[in-house]
């Protein structure tokens, strides 16, 4: 069993990177709304002591441009290439997950429903993925905030909506101040932490709805190494993602996967016995198509 | 000698990613200049940018090329935070990771260069300098103490606050290649139309995959790592 | 003004450490339940890389062993004593809160609703709150977790069952492995995350409940100096507490009083200017009171 | 010099809190013996520990005291993890925060000590047997290189696995004050009813604050850090 590696939504440009994006098992483009988004204000990104918080708003040239511009370039790669698909309402979800049913080369739907940079959809989750399952025969990975007190239900929940996977975490809302003015060090305030502290939240994330549903998950959160990656399969995870490590270490996933290849695949087996009590081979359906 | 590098293509250009040994560091002023073996990278074009392991930190920081001396990379860095600190306190022998060239560089087609630089902003023009055969400059500095900066650019006109860059600018039209505050860098824009200036913002991945650092650019927002730090004013 | 220095329920013992205690503008107990409890099989800690993860889980000698032995004896410490108050069900809450409600020692009920090492009550925070309203008449502060997607929808809610502050947060669930059997690294799976790694998300929570709601709030996660006590008063918190800082400076509380007293209280003032427009004074009164 | 102490009533036990200077580390087979300085500390009662600043890490360490030579405070660590590595690698002129002593030691009012210790179970040893006058000794290690520690003791009879301690104990009855690995611990239990065993727990505060180092004594969770380490088996 090999591991499968993506990159996080919104951390990394396949037509920027070329280079890094066809090192994945498969390519998780930054979140398309329905209408083009010049995001939020800057400055928009800011380094804690052991993470970032970041307030990019879901920039995005939007559905039409996405389509006929950007989809037809990144196809090119020949790498999979999964299209995260944001809104504010159950008809956008469901509007671009009604373009892109029809693209061939869209291999799966990730719906993010739990973004904390922007006012949220008036719907649950599972109304949210509902909608989206109407509107699309694609795999549709449903991608959590930890943000909530029983993430577990939450799965159970967007599960029984028709999600075909799950994606975690998003970030969650955190906050630092400027030291000198003692001000927001965001304009709006809060942004979406990410980086090695969040590891441990969403690993308790995986492992509890890895044992809640059947759906196979991608897990991320702070992964920064093979060690990181060999945690989340072991917590449940059937792929890992990687995020805020792209930006310091753009070839981390293939020094990642260098690390996992001394000592990994054994004990990714023994690891995942040891929480699972069996290796959970359907987890990777969609994922391992990318071999 | 620094393990092997590996190339990338960033927004089409080539970039090197190598760990690279600190072979010293000096006072500069109130700054510290940080030398690097060069290793398999480039320096790349004046203006251009570098991503620099910060020790201990989770991103890494992007300083302008200050020089390029032979198998060197050297970097004037302003210690106002974490990042640049660890930068700063870093010693001989230590190694830390550096990402780069990145992002456009000064346009070197210029008939009558004049180099502008406030403050930190001293930074690129050493080897702005070099390449251009050491045109006329004006560097302005908020105390005496900065403008012990100022050696690193002999012949400089050199300017302390309250007195201004702006009121050093020959009158006769020029080719402003500017890096500084933004404050100097909004009045060079009034002043000189065509000037060449190299902004700033807050970068976390420095090559695109982030969309932390963007600036407003004709009402759109745009990746300054991609699309600048050097932009044409009139752009 | 003063900043108001408190301890983190279940963080300090203070009949074995009274000099630390004293140095406290209030003391904080660990969380009292109607019964005794053992709490949860060891290990209950796992360090991770900026924080830690506890699984203690309520041990504490219930509410009659509280009032006949343990509170005579801290309360000759001459310390203000805010009494942490856990259960199962509201009942539970009303009941520990009426034993309560008769002893002058105790100058305010501290309602843990947000245990993530326990099973939870099936009521909501605002009915617990109600219950507890209902049984005493001393002042309540809800302690409210970070695990939700709307922390200032739950302020609102207890602030409008009757609770007269807010303490804000407590921990948030988190995994660990153990590197070599890549089990859980406690027992029970998932414990409380608490030190540095919380602050930014505790900073969030603070910022956005004092804006919701005018309660005075004790601000607490990963506070370590007296630059990160200024952080909170800024995001709105009108007193602090420390918690895992004690583990590692039990001497933090003199600490950081000087680190404030050197630039500390100009700056609050500044800043919650910054934050607020102005200075919440109502904001501190149960505190203020033990001054 | 190490910077003014604090001290502190703990448990009703006085301990101080003092930053101390590292006067040295050296090799003791896969151990590392880390030696501070004295500072304002007392060395207290053998079998008490100390809560050491690990560097970079965010709990410190709990470590008994394995020898108090004049104006100096000795620990015997085993890197297994982050912060006994962390600890391992401090330099001479780096400080760490510790205080200390904490919890209940061993009783030295014995008629007939035999001291028994497996692997870095022997840390403490040294320092009690000072203080017994050189008992009688028996030290279990896993490997050769384990049992290179054995030199800490002098005299000590030595037994590598397969080999266990407890085929070395006198048959006529005798005080033991032991350390070492639980099912050492428990071993001993069977075979010498009124053994005082010093036990292990995961710690973060190491003075009854966060009811983390939990063992069952008696049926009760109880903190090990301020009812023991050492436990009286019957008790
Ligand atoms: C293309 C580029 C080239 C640069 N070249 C140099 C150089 O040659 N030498 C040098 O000393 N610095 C240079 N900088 C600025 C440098 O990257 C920042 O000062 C550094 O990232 C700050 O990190 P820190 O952790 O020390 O401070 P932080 O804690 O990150 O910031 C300290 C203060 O500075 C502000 N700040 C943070 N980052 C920036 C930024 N990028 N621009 C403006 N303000 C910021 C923050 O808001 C905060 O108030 C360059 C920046 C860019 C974008
Ligand atoms: C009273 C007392 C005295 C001690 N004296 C010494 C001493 O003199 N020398 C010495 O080397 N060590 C001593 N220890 C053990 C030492 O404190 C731990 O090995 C250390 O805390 C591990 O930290 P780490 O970050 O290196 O490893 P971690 O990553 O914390 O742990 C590594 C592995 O060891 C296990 N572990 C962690 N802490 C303990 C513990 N306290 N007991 C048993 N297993 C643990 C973990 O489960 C993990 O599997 C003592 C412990 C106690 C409670
Ligand atoms: C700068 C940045 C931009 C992000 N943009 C998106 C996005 O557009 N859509 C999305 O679903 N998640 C987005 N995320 C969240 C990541 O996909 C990921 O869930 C989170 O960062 C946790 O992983 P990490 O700790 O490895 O970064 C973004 C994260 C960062 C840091
Ligand atoms: C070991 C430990 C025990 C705790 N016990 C309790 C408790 O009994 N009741 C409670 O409300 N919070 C409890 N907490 C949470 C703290 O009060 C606090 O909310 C949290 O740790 C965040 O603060 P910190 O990061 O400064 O530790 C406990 C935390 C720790 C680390
Ligand atoms: S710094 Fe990441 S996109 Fe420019
Ligand atoms: S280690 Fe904290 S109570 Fe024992």
């Amino acid at each position: 069993m090999t591991v499968q590696l993506l990159n996080a939504s919104g951390c990394l440009d396949a037509l920027v990177a070329p280079g890094i994006a066809i090192q994945l098992d498969a390519f998780v483009t930054k979140t398309v709304t329905p209408q083009a988004r010049e995001g939020n204000p800057p400055p928009r990104i800011v380094e804690t002591e052991s993470g970032m918080l970041n307030s990019i708003g879901l920039q995005n040239p939007g559905i039409d441009a996405f389509v006929e511009e950007i989809l037809p370039r990144i196809t090119e790669l020949g790498v999979p290439i999964w299209v995260s698909v944001g809104g504010f309402s159950a008809p956008d979800y469901a509007e671009v997950c009604e373009r892109l049913d029809g693209q061939a080369a869209v291999e799966v739907i990730e719906l993010n429903l739990s973004c904390p940079n922007v006012e949220e959809a008036p719907e649950t989750a599972a109304e949210l993925v509902a909608a989206a399952r109407a509107a699309t025969t694609k795999p549709l990975y449903a991608k959590l905030s930890p943000a909530t007190w029983d993430v577990a239900e939450s799965a159970r929940a967007v599960a029984g909506a028709g999600a075909d996977g799950l994606s975690l975490v998003n970030t969650i809302r955190g906050l630092a101040l400027n030291p000198t003015t003692r001000r927001p060090n965001l304009p709006r305030g809060a942004g979406g932490y990410s980086g090695p502290a969040l590891r441990p939240i969403a690993l308790a994330c995986v492992h509890a709805c890895a044992r809640a549903v059947a759906l196979p998950i991608v897990g991320m959160g702070g992964v920064t190494s093979g060690d990181d990656v060999l945690d989340f399969l072991a917590a449940g995870a059937s792929a890992v993602a990687l995020g805020t490590i792209l930006f310091s270490d753009p070839l981390a996933p293939s020094r990642i996967r260098a690390e996992l290849s001394d000592t990994g695949v054994p004990a990714v087996v023994v690891s995942r016995h040891g929480i699972h009590g069996f290796v959970r081979n359907s987890a990777s359906r969609h994922v391992l198509s990318s071999e | 000698m620094s393990p092997a590098s590996t190339s990338l293509s960033l927004a089409g250009r080539e970039a090197r990613r190598q760990r690279l040994l600190v072979t010293g560091t000096e006072p500069v002023g109130p700054y510290t200049l940080l030398r690097l073996e060069r290793g398999e990278l480039e320096p790349g074009v004046p203006g251009q940018f570098f991503m620099l392991e910060a020790p201990r930190r989770v991103l890494p920081r992007p300083m302008s090329l200050c020089q390029a001396p032979p198998r060197e990379l050297t970097f004037l860095i302003d210690p106002i935070g974490p990042g640049t600190r660890a930068l700063c306190t870093l010693r001989s022998g230590e190694a830390i990771h550096v990402l780069g060239p990145l992002g456009n560089g000064f346009d070197l087609d210029v008939d009558r260069p004049v180099l502008v630089a406030g403050g930190i902003g001293i930074a690129p023009m050493p080897y702005l300098a070099a390449a251009l055969g050491d045109p006329p400059a004006v560097l302005g500095f908020r105390t005496e103490r900065h403008a012990e900066a100022g050696r690193l650019l002999p012949g400089a006109e050199i300017v302390v606050e309250p007195r201004l860059v702006t009121e050093l600018l020959p009158n006769d039209p020029c080719d402003v290649l500017a890096c500084g505050p933004e404050p100097m860098l909004e009045a060079l824009r009034t002043r000189a139309p065509h000037a060449q200036l190299a902004w700033e913002a807050r970068m976390a991945c420095g090559y695109g995959a982030c969309y932390g650092c963007v600036v407003e650019i004709d009402g759109r927002n745009r990746r300054l790592c991609v699309d600048g730090p050097v932009l044409r004013n009139a752009a």
